[in-house]
């Protein structure tokens, strides 16, 4: 890891069928850097923390993300270490926050002691046996942070972290961001609310049109 | 209020009553020419699957009542004619079972009428198995009347299955447009009799089933005072250190 | 019934044939598996013309009613809670809900009884004898089926409990259902009088077309 | 109307399944006012917008929303006029934004010419026809309120208006907020944001552990 | 493949059936609803005992092949992107994401396979002889028909445009299938050697289970 970019995309470009979503980025992002990513609604950075986690194919352009090509096989191997948390909870509702823990930790490889913990860590060690589908919005992202903070990541990606979580789980997110920079990680966040962003970002890009500027 | 909270015993009296006329009279009325002694089978077979039809038929107008009204009364009708209907179902199947080894040599066999009767066991065993599922009574009436209004195409099929498929099972040999069928006027007087004991025990039990969803129902109103989980419990502030 | 409650019905009708077509799984999944599996049948009981001639149109329908009921009960509840909101807070009466729902799976089932009728026929050398009355109870099915169908998926997506509830709503209703298309269909063959089958297609559609629309609301509820 | 409070919950409580999720409810809402709503993750907020839309019925006490009982038929007469925006957007991936709102007209009885000029509205104008599956999380939740927009609405309920909209999108909403209040409708918003929400806000209300407190 | 290849399949079946149970459609709608189409093909066809032995086998598999292709179909397409996302974030590998849900479909459409066929055997009075090749091959089956249900959910699910055709070309995949199973009891039945029916359906759960695995990755992409 010695002091190699964490993230690395030189000229990349995204096409989603007919139209190019991104278009000629440049971004390196190095170990214990947090990073705001800002920009109008479709201004494509909810496509920029796909295709940084491997999850979408450039079009033009080469990338590396903690080491991997973007467009080899090796991406499949690192994606186990990039967090990601999306505008909609990507879990299953009809299993409980504590199965859905589970699942992710056999995934990953995690040992499954750590569930417990890692829920009393985000404030629900009394809904580990609630289904999803029954958890309030915020219970259910608070399940995904307890994801992120189980699975030991190198980078993590959110898309607005602050939205659907209360005072409380907010310090809690920005405690588990700082962590994770001094840890040697990355982190990239996107959201609207710039002061907030700016206050512990070390520094930020602005998205427009499909292009950093 | 009062009067429905009384524990009443005549229903009990009525019952008991009527089932020794029903057996007396079976017993009396003479064998039958081909079929010995197991015609007596049918004083019971026969009622038993009558009055499963008037119980599901009650439970379909109480079903629509209720749909109609929204009154909780009706749908305590329908379910408890319901329960009533699958006891009869289930009486007039063993009865029809124990009589259709002697006679076809087999327990069960693919018939029209044996095989609908027995969706109708288990659609209304569905619908008693759904009532379980919830204990909110204004949800629980909405889900069962539809089952109770649906479950009533039942009866007429069960009824003409036998002439619709001319398979095995008896026609029809009471009520047909032609007049009865069974001439001997014992035979006859047994199985209306049996009819007239079953009808008496079946509004006997509808009386005390009736009675004892009303309380059961309030006993749940009485239990969703006291305290239930409550909303936010299970969350509480987030501690950081707490993890690795 | 007002104007707007029809207004409502197409709305309805519009939106499930339009997601229907972007999506394109009864088209392209559902109508293959089901051809094939008519292909199938001549292969899996032996050749024999003259059995797959009588056994062709009781397997068609049965065929028919399969499908057209998890197609159905597929799509009636195939809306997110949110979706449902709303839908709701835009006014939507539940019974039009339910009828344009009715009617949108019934087009679907409609196309799905054509294409695969026309592989039976081929297939089984079936006679299409009584076109009018043919097209009538084709019709009265799909009907009946995408009734059917869309009345349990509105319960399965009401209660947790009511998947259960499923095969013992479906049970009574299709028997008269099957029962009557293919009786109608053995009465065209011998030249009896299929009014009385007919009769019975209609009832069942009207009886559970009621059904649904009366207990809309309360299956509706949470 | 004259005078009569838009919403009027006395004692009403929520159970879902065994539990009881809202207790003992008293709340009263007249036109004009914008009411924020607080409270922690899982507290009950969604459910008791749910509850104010006649998506839920009480199990408890009695309510009253524009004029109708919460128990009677007569909630689905008064339905059309309540708008509701939830965490998750409540519209068709398949459709464009454009076939989602001529949906939303028709069931309302609303013209459907008012649909371009209410997508103009949100910015959306170029975007019409996009089916919502392509359209980024915060243009998905710009067609909502063009659709609360497009219906004439009596009461707002926003659930975290102010998430996955950029500053633009926020300024919009404000306006429509404020403009509903003007016009002698009533709003109710959920936010985990005090301060944005006590500068529109005419009074704000905090439920805790499903009781207003 | 890795240990972690396997505790990952594990991971996904494990999601699966515990899906299965909460959601209970499988279990309480297709399961009940194939029982009762048995039921109803002898009203269709006519309540003829020796005709209804003969073909009864024969229904029996074309039932299971049309209900076990949808199941699997809807199984594995039953998963929003956000959900698709955190498992592949989770490091899922696509391989054994196909192989786990298609072992989940599979002992799905096992149990159904049995309930139905027990539904079947005492309706149709079918002989039950040669057990364990039987077991075979309907294990076999179900295999089958799980992985070509999987491979064209995925096909489905992927969003590159133009693969709405593809499940025309799987389709096909499954006549060998039924052909085999089919082939196999009469085989048994009548004292042949089944040997080679066996093999051909080896063949194409093989076959099917190599294209699934290969093709897992390039499909995932978008
Ligand atoms: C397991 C099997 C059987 C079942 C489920 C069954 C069911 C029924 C039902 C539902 C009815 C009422 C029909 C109606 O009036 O609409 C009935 C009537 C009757 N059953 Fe059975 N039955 C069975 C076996 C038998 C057997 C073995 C016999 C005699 C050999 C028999 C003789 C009769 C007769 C005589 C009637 C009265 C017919 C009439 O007046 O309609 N049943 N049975
Ligand atoms: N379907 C359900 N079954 C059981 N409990 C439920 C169900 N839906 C919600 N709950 C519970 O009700 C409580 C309140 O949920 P609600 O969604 O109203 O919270 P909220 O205040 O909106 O929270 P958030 O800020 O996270 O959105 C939560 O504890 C939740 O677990
Ligand atoms: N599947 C798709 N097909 C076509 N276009 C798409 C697709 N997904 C996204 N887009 C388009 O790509 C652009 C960027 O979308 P993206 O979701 O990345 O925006 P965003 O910056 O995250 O916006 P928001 O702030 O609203 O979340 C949008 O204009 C959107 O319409
Ligand atoms: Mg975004
Ligand atoms: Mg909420």
């Amino acid at each position: 890891m010695s002091g190699a970019p964490l993230v690395e995309l030189s000229g990349v470009g995204v096409r989603i069928g007919s139209s190019q979503i991104l278009r000629d980025i440049d971004l390196q992002i190095d170990a214990g850097e947090i990073v705001g990513l800002f920009g109008a609604n479709g201004a494509g950075k909810t496509t920029a923390l796909r295709l940084i986690a491997t999850l979408i194919r450039p079009a033009q352009g080469r990338g590396m993300v903690l080491g991997a090509d973007l467009t080899s096989p090796d991406r499949y191997e690192i994606r186990r270490r990039i967090g990601m948390i999306g505008h909609v909870p990507g879990i299953y509702p009809e299993m409980t926050l504590g199965e859905n823990l589970r699942y992710s930790a056999r995934l990953a490889g995690v040992a499954t002691t750590k569930i417990p913990e890692v829920l009393a860590a985000v404030g629900l060690a009394g809904a580990i046996d609630r289904t999803a589908g029954a958890s309030s919005h915020g219970m259910q992202r608070r399940a995904e942070f307890a994801r992120e903070l189980m699975i030991d990541r190198s980078l993590l990606l959110l898309d607005e972290p602050h939205s659907a979580l209360d005072r409380d789980a907010v310090d809690l997110v920005e405690g588990l961001i700082e962590r994770k920079a001094d840890e040697g990680g990355a982190v990239i966040i996107v959201s609207h609310d710039r002061d907030r962003i700016n206050a512990i970002a070390s520094r930020s890009v602005e998205l427009t049109g499909g292009t950093l500027t | 209020m009062q009067s429905q909270t009384r524990i009443r015993r005549w229903p009990w009296i009525a019952i008991g009553l009527s089932l020794a006329v029903a057996f007396t009279l079976s017993m009396v009325s003479p064998a039958d020419s081909v079929q010995g002694d197991l015609v007596r089978i049918m004083y019971v077979h026969v009622p038993s699957a009558w009055l499963a039809y008037l119980a599901f038929f009650v439970t379909f107008i109480g079903s629509v009542a209720y749909l109609i009204t929204r009154s909780l009364r009706w749908d305590r009708i329908a379910a408890a004619s319901a329960e009533i209907g699958v006891y009869f179902t289930g009486l007039a199947i063993a009865l029809g079972m124990t009589w259709a080894k002697p006679t076809w040599g087999v327990w069960w066999t693919w018939d029209a009428r044996l095989t609908l009767t027995a969706i109708m066991f288990f659609v209304y065993l569905g619908y008693l198995a759904l009532r379980r599922t919830t204990d909110d009574q204004v949800l629980r009436a909405g889900r069962a009347s539809v089952l109770g209004v649906l479950g009533a195409i039942q009866i007429p099929l069960v009824h003409f299955s036998v002439i619709w498929w001319r398979t095995l099972h008896q026609p029809p040999s009471l009520v047909r447009p032609d007049g009865p069928a069974i001439q001997d006027p014992m035979m006859l007087a047994a199985l209306i009799g049996g009819v007239v004991a079953f009808t008496i025990v079946y509004v006997s039990l509808m009386v005390k089933r009736i009675e004892l969803i009303h309380l059961e129902d309030r006993k749940v109103d009485m239990e969703s005072a006291v305290e239930r989980p409550v909303a936010g419990e299970a969350v509480t502030a987030p501690e950081l250190g707490a993890s690795s | 019934m007002t104007t707007g409650f029809w207004h409502q019905v197409a709305a309805v009708i519009e939106r499930d044939l339009l997601r229907e077509r972007r999506r394109g799984d009864v088209l392209w999944i559902t109508i293959p598996f089901g051809a094939i599996a008519l292909l199938l049948i001549p292969l899996a009981v032996g050749t024999d013309a003259a059995l797959l001639r009588q056994i062709g149109p009781g397997m068609y329908w049965v065929i028919v009613m399969l499908f057209g009921v998890l197609v159905a009960v597929g799509k009636a509840s195939s809306e997110t809670l949110p979706q449902q909101d709303a839908s709701s807070l835009a006014g939507l009466d539940p019974a039009a809900g339910f009828v344009g729902r009715s009617v949108s799976s019934g087009v679907l089932l409609l196309i799905f009884e054509l294409v695969v009728g026309l592989v039976a026929v081929g297939l089984y050398n079936i006679s299409v004898i009584g076109i009018p009355w043919l097209v009538l109870t084709l019709v009265l099915a799909a009907a009946g089926l995408a009734l059917l169908g869309t009345l349990t998926g509105a319960i399965v997506n009401s209660t947790s409990a009511g998947t259960t509830l499923v095969p013992l709503l479906v049970a009574p209703l299709s028997v008269p259902l099957l029962l009557g298309a293919t009786q109608a269909y053995d009465g065209l063959r011998f030249g009896h009088s299929i009014l009385s089958w007919v009769l019975v297609m209609a009832t069942v559609v009207l009886i559970v077309a009621m059904i649904g629309v009366l207990t809309a609301r309360p299956l509706q509820e949470t």
